[in-house]
């Protein structure tokens, strides 16, 4: 059956800019390194041979010059694919993302716009350090303007990019570098979907855990185990950050009573700090007990191993909140724990015990 | 030709003159920097441009939207916030776009533009369309990072894009010497790999050969193009006032340049050289006094824009 | 008395300069216009004159390289002072902020550190528009390793200067153009305090509002109608938005029951973001109502004055947000929004009807 | 001198290499950016820096620190992530620093420490201070706006910064001439005002007369540099592997910078020249080979970081 056909996250995504450069002449993709050996993880392998060098593009070390330059393709009627390895180099060209890319249309009252894509690759592991591991996904998100997504699935990873690529608005595309090799089912069939919403990715009805980006992995696996052990958790993948969709949170939460958000980065003035924010201020009633979070400690990430162990939170961790913040005893807390052995796997490198269902 | 120019030079001029002195009447809530002094320049490089070319610039904007053919009384409008101003009242003088005769946008990040006038000429070389993108900026944006950003890839990439330096030597109160090393600010374009020129801003026949030159090239696929234009700004670097005795600028520096007057210069040539009467003169300049006037007083009696329309245009559909 | 000094905020910012200047060899202030004839708002005038012009310093408008530019001589054993004169133009030097000067202590382990001010203003009325009145606090204040101080008197504006060019990390000082004309008591006796701690700028036990930088003022004022109107509101200036000071808030909603935040930024994905998640983490049972926020729309800043008019929340939208919060009756409500009435003052300069104690 | 440089050379050439072999162990868990090829560079410049002198790098930085004087053993530790590195296991290959030898930092982010360097400058300068402040760029690092703001303004204040652009033709896998419009890339630093000289970047003593030369002029006074030195990579961009099947070079281009190999050129030298006789080299190469197993065994055995020093060093006190 086609619609079981699986892909990776970055054959989804390479599939995504497959079929934007076949159906619209206006996209072209641009980066450092977009056609080179490499091809950015694979994910754009062998797309300059099949549409030629004009649309799958090389480009100078000029992050903030690039995004203007894009810009400006995008008011003449291109509509750019603008990336970067690291969401780290982006933070060289906040400039034209904020200052331009942002407030084209608004300052202009719609007279022209910005269709532009820039995709961000959040790195992590193998020694990616202070400079090459950064999780700013708020620092993109708190700005009017842009919109701001982060697929954690193949079949996301194909959707979103569709949808922003559709979108005629400035879109911060997030990814991270540990979902690049996930399996999942990703039909043949394309619909463009428009560009919001979240998604309950798992039902429950004891917790509310919402959560983005690489961390659905690890809740995944928690929710898996801890449902072994009795306890049902609902978990929300918030695909889209800005616009965010709160009122699927507060259904949840309405619900489940209970809220845990799951950071993919830093836990303080991060995305999880507006998600409980929000769902406090419009569903105050509805919770049993305070929210909590979970997210990257508040400081760089530090390069050694044994230095990088305990910083990212896993599945555990997220087992140990949610313990903790329904109470659980510590028999079905142990059990879950249990479930979630990863042997001698190395911390620094992608997981790949955990491939889905989503 | 000298005649058109002329027209344009004085129409911007009394334009700016108008702004200055109603501006006093706190009507026109928004930053205004005036090109008094600088009109050539605009003039000069907008006459060989065709409407359907790009053009983008900065704060200091108004000459560039008006030498494109941008609507007086959106820019009028504009500046007094009301509904009818060019970007219905979301910009102020600092933010002007006419899309009808190719001016893109003029923003006040210093140099934010220029990548954007670079894109639209790689779009323009993607979808094999013809035409020049042209933005302008000051001697200041030259130390901006970005602009060597912008100079590198349209030179990479052979585009049409024209960069018009409008070098009036000084960055608010800061001298071009206390901002940069002494070196010609052309050169330091021509090292990135483009064609250069450089000339009297202040005479605007000048700055229309040198332009028309510049856009030949680039129309048979020269690449990029860079024009360093000296001239000077009369007023305050911000405001419609004289600053003279603020002292910052060289004794006598200012006086040298109004004995410079790019309007003046043009008059006399027309005069002298191609022997225009005074009467010829005389009616331009009266209907040129009547279009503004009329401009202006619909600009003060159009509407303001409905407060609830701050919500729209933040994101399509 | 010596103790009854008033100075306006900017007179009590330009006198921590001097002050400093004096005392320590290895301060230098620099910035576009910083020793011009209106030395950034009169902040700076007559200090090149008085210290010379080697450490009063006039820059090019090169925002990325004179912060890198200043990271390195603080690194050389300077303290250099670096000013915007507006926060938007500072966007583009995040690359030097974010991935430099919050990091270098860190990743080298604290054998290097960057001991510099950042200085920041945000723009406000007369036509500042989407480009020159961004608020955007958050933007730095969720970078580790950087702090983040945001002086809403006179007072602090001294103090917290010194004590930003006194500590030895990178500070943002982020001041807002509507309090320059701000006076109040500040003392001749300087003493350097350390770089931390909110502080309960007026006491009640209904409820507490959290704010910081202009909107202090404006919660001041409605802290006063309420009062009047029967309603005690305990009014929290944060003062240094990183690191937070969140038990201060906390033992206040304790006392109080009730929370506001109001922002001087954006209402979402900010400051007002963080309070609430921190608090409402440490502090839910004693919250008896829903917190509530208070802050810029979610959209730029439009400049035409009938557009801006309705942008910026002030005493009598945070009257309102409170007596929704409390379920004021009505009268209450009427009888103190009836005390903030501002006359015919146009709504797009600083107001200067409230003028402390703070 | 030859000689010592020469030991140099072969120092860091082993050290790379010693690296190649072990990174496969998988225990130095980071990115590494080998300079095997580019040696000459490193030596021919740090040669005439003094220890005081500030020296900065980027991601390609091991020869770098070595030629300063970086401890051997803190670099090997750091990329073993132990706690005897040289930032004490926070960085890994990518983030270098070694105070003690005036090696002032380097870090990844393209062109991130060029400001810094000048702002060494700056602060000595003010604190008048003599002495040198250099950073080693690539020529991808010439595409960033931020250099171009730093040469700005070293040249406007005339500030001692030793610029050494290190062109080794490719930015990972692409060209020069895919990033750079065609013009010499020393020629856009002398229009910034700096004074510029370009070599053979395989040629320590070539490099070293030039270094001598610009930092000599510094000392005097003399204003900013800029060297540029063409060489080559002879390895992947990131990583141990030899990548040259790709074929990203231009055929036969790694083969004809692998006969101008850098040590073998002053090792030819020594022996024809100056007649050094092949036994010196041998229990040269000895001493180092000795040396880098010593290195090599400590950082191995070293202790690692405990887990919870990564909470340290946020912020002082
Ligand atoms: C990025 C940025 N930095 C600083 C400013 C403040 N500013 C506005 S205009 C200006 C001077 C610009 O000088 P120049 O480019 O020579 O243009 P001119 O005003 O002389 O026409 C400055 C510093 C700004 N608007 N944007
Ligand atoms: C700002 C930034 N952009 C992109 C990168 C990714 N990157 C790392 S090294 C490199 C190429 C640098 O080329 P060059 O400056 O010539 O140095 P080389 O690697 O040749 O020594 C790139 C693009 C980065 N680290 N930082
Ligand atoms: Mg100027
Ligand atoms: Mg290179």
């Amino acid at each position: 059956m086609a619609s079981e056909r699986q892909l990776s996250y970055a054959e989804a995504l390479r599939e995504a800019f497959v079929i934007a450069l076949s159906r619209d002449p206006r996209v072209f993709l641009i980066g450092e390194g977009v056609p080179d050996p490499k091809g950015i993880f694979a994910t754009t392998s062998g797309l300059a041979e099949q549409f030629g060098a004009q649309r799958v593009r090389d480009m100078p070390l000029s992050e903030n010059g690039m995004t203007g330059i894009c810009i400006g393709a995008a008011l003449a009627g291109m509509r750019p694919v603008l990336m970067h390895q690291r969401l780290d180099f982006a933070l060289l060209s906040l400039d034209q993302i904020i200052n331009h890319a942002a407030k084209w249309r608004y300052m202009f009252a719609g007279r022209a716009h910005v269709p532009l894509v820039i995709r961000l690759i959040i790195g992590r592991g193998w020694g990616q350090g202070p400079q090459h591991a950064q999780a700013l996904v708020a620092l993109f998100a708190q700005i009017p303007g842009l919109k701001v997504v982060t697929p954690a699935t193949p079949y996301d990873a194909r959707a979103l990019m569709l949808a922003a690529i559709a979108d005629a608005d400035p879109t911060i595309y997030i990814e991270h570098r540990w979902l690049h090799n996930i399996r999942d089912t990703v039909p043949e069939a394309v619909a463009i979907e428009p560009l919001q919403g979240g998604r309950v990715a798992r039902q429950g009805q004891d917790i509310t855990v919402v959560t983005y980006s690489y961390m659905l992995l690890e809740v995944h696996a928690a929710a898996a185990a801890l449902a072994v052990a009795g306890v049902a958790v609902e978990v929300i993948d918030l695909r889209v950050i800005r616009p965010l969709d709160v009122a699927l949170i507060v259904a949840s939460v309405t619900k489940c009573g209970h809220l845990l958000v799951v950071d993919t980065g830093h836990g303080d003035f991060g995305v999880a700090a507006e998600v409980i924010a929000a769902v406090t201020i419009a569903a105050f009633t509805a919770l049993q007990s305070a929210p909590a979070r979970l997210g990257l400690p508040p400081h760089p990430c530090p390069t050694a191993p044994a230095l990088s162990r305990d910083y990212y939170p896993d599945a555990a961790a997220v087992v140990t909140a949610i313990a903790q913040q329904l109470v659980l005893p510590q028999a079905v807390q142990q059990q879950a724990l249990s479930l979630l052995q990863r042997g001698d796997h190395p911390h620094d490198t992608p997981y790949r015990g955990f491939n889905g269902p989503f | 030709m000298l005649l058109q120019q002329y027209r344009s030079l004085y129409r911007i001029r009394r334009v700016e003159e108008v702004i200055a002195a109603h501006y006093r009447e706190q009507q026109m809530r928004c930053p205004v920097h005036l090109s008094i002094g600088q009109e050539a320049v605009a003039v000069g490089v907008c006459t060989q441009l065709h409407r359907e070319d790009a053009l983008f610039s900065g704060h200091r904007a108004h000459a560039h939207y008006l030498a494109k053919g941008g609507d007086l009384q959106a820019l009028f409008a504009e500046l007094y916030g009301k509904a009818t101003g060019c970007c219905s009242g979301r910009g102020g003088s600092m933010h002007l776009i006419d899309l009808a005769v190719g001016f893109w946008g003029a923003t006040p990040i210093v140099a934010g533009t220029v990548p954007l006038a670079v894109g639209v000429a790689l779009a323009w070389q993607l979808q094999g369309r013809s035409g020049v993108s042209a933005v302008f900026i000051g001697d200041g944006a030259m130390e901006e990072g970005v602009v060597h950003e912008s100079l590198n890839y349209a030179a990479q990439q052979q585009l049409a894009v024209l960069f018009i330096c409008e070098n009036n030597g000084y960055a608010v109160y800061t001298r071009l010497a206390g901002r940069q090393p002494p070196r010609q600010i052309h050169a330091l374009a021509a090292a990135h790999g483009l064609t250069v020129a450089v000339a009297d801003g202040n005479d605007v026949e000048l700055v229309s050969q040198h332009s028309a030159a510049a856009v030949a090239a680039m129309r048979q696929g020269g690449g990029p193009q860079f024009l360093e234009l000296t001239t000077h700004r009369w007023l305050e670097h911000c405001g419609p006032d004289d600053d003279d005795h603020l002292g910052y600028r060289q004794p006598g520096e200012l006086a040298a340049w109004r004995e410079r007057c790019p309007l003046a210069l043009a008059a006399e040539r027309l005069q002298v050289r191609d022997a225009v009467s005074e009467a010829t003169l005389v009616q331009l300049r009266q209907q040129v006094e009547d279009e503004i006037a009329a401009a202006l007083e619909a600009a003060q009696n159009a509407p303001e824009p409905d407060g609830c329309e701050r919500l729209e245009h933040l994101y399509g559909e």
